[in-house]
């Protein structure tokens, strides 16, 4: 049951949402991460992401069997891209079926917020002035890293 | 002290700031905090411990894990989140 | 700006999405309402949808901007299904991207449940065993209507 | 108590109950609580007006809000909801 996959290509949303279709479902809620043309104010030409996949794979599956259980969801998948991305582009996709929508709203929020949390997966951003930089790790590494709000685990 | 075999793995700017994606070593570190310590007198990493997740064997890890012959170790540097 | 509007034809979800493409937004969150094959134990085999349009395109539209103005949400969508549906075919679909993803979860959940309890959207079941019924209406007929849980307006 | 002429359109239970989707007639009802009232009389209504709501003109209005000539008046079932 490969429900967490990483792809090197365009992600299509039709056909992945087709993979949750089940008639005991009356409910279906998606999530889409799309490349965005700014960040903290600086204009973004294109982005990188790149992943440690042996360990993410494994980590995302965790992340959906998660979600099967805690709200009792039958169908849920993420499909996550790695590579170069233009804006605009889908970076990420989570889908969830469920018999009410209340429970594929919660699935599909669960799994989104732990993918960005857990997952080994890192985004490098590539700036209109020519800058890039990873996100998140070079303030990390700047002197005042120390005062800087997100958590580590 | 016996040195061991291991396999280091690097993403992200940790792969920038050491310049290459993958290396074998023979360390005579025994966890994956003294092999950090080793790699940071080599390359010129800016990321403190403190801010990195640490994986052997693509599992994630204790920085006192004892490491052992053949393990593969990754640092894990913050991730993009948001 | 027609955001709420009605269709006779099956729904595609990939125009739709397509249409709230938007370079400033990272997030897009939707949902969609499928013909379950089961309702309160019942065995249903379709679905049919009558709809005051008039009212509910108006009504509709009103709480597409609530969802706009409400979460700072740019594009929001929302196409309803009337007409003989079969199961598994997409009764409603909802759509919103924004900055982040927080808002678009909340503008895409906001609206679903608003055009579930403001539309004058009437759904009958047919049921395997041939009988059929307009929900919620066929109980508040019922003798017992005055215990029956649901609110009215 | 003049009559004033008024279109009905029905929707749903009401729809199959009414047997027509529309109907023009001349009424002496002065709200739509007296309307529904008299289209009972005729119909074999099963929902009570508690349940209802009604539309004047495509908008939602009161029960007690006087009809003008001409006004096109909907009572509304309870939603599907869910």
């Amino acid at each position: 049951m490969a429900r967490f996959r990483f792809t090197h290509a365009a992600i299509d949303p039709a056909p992945l949402r087709r993979e949750l279709a089940d008639p005991a479902c009356g409910g279906f809620a998606a999530f889409e991460g799309w490349v965005r043309d700014h960040n903290e104010g600086a204009a973004v030409r294109h982005l990188e992401y790149q992943a440690f996949e042996a360990l993410a794979v494994k980590e995302g599956e965790r992340i959906l069997e998660e979600a099967r259980t805690r709200f009792g969801v039958p169908r849920v998948l993420c499909v996550h891209r790695l590579g170069d991305l233009a804006i605009g582009e889908v970076a990420v996709w989570v889908g969830a079926s469920a018999p009410h929508r209340h429970e594929a709203f919660l699935a599909a929020r669960y799994v989104i917020d732990e993918v960005k949390h857990r997952l080994p997966i890192w985004k490098k951003e590539h700036y209109q002035n020519g800058d890039s930089g990873w996100v998140n790790c070079e303030r990390c590494a700047a002197p005042d890293s120390a005062a800087h709000p997100h958590a580590h685990r | 002290m016996s040195a061991r075999r291991l396999t280091v793995q690097y993403y992200a700017l940790l792969r920038e700031q050491a310049g290459r994606r993958e290396e074998s070593l023979e360390s005579a570190a025994a966890t994956p905090r003294e092999l950090y310590g080793e790699l940071r007198a080599r390359y010129p990493f800016t990321l403190d411990p403190e801010v990195l997740r640490v994986a052997v064997n693509a599992e994630f890890a204790e920085w006192s894990q004892p490491l052992r012959e053949g393990d593969t170790v990754v640092f894990i540097p913050p991730v993009a989140g948001g």
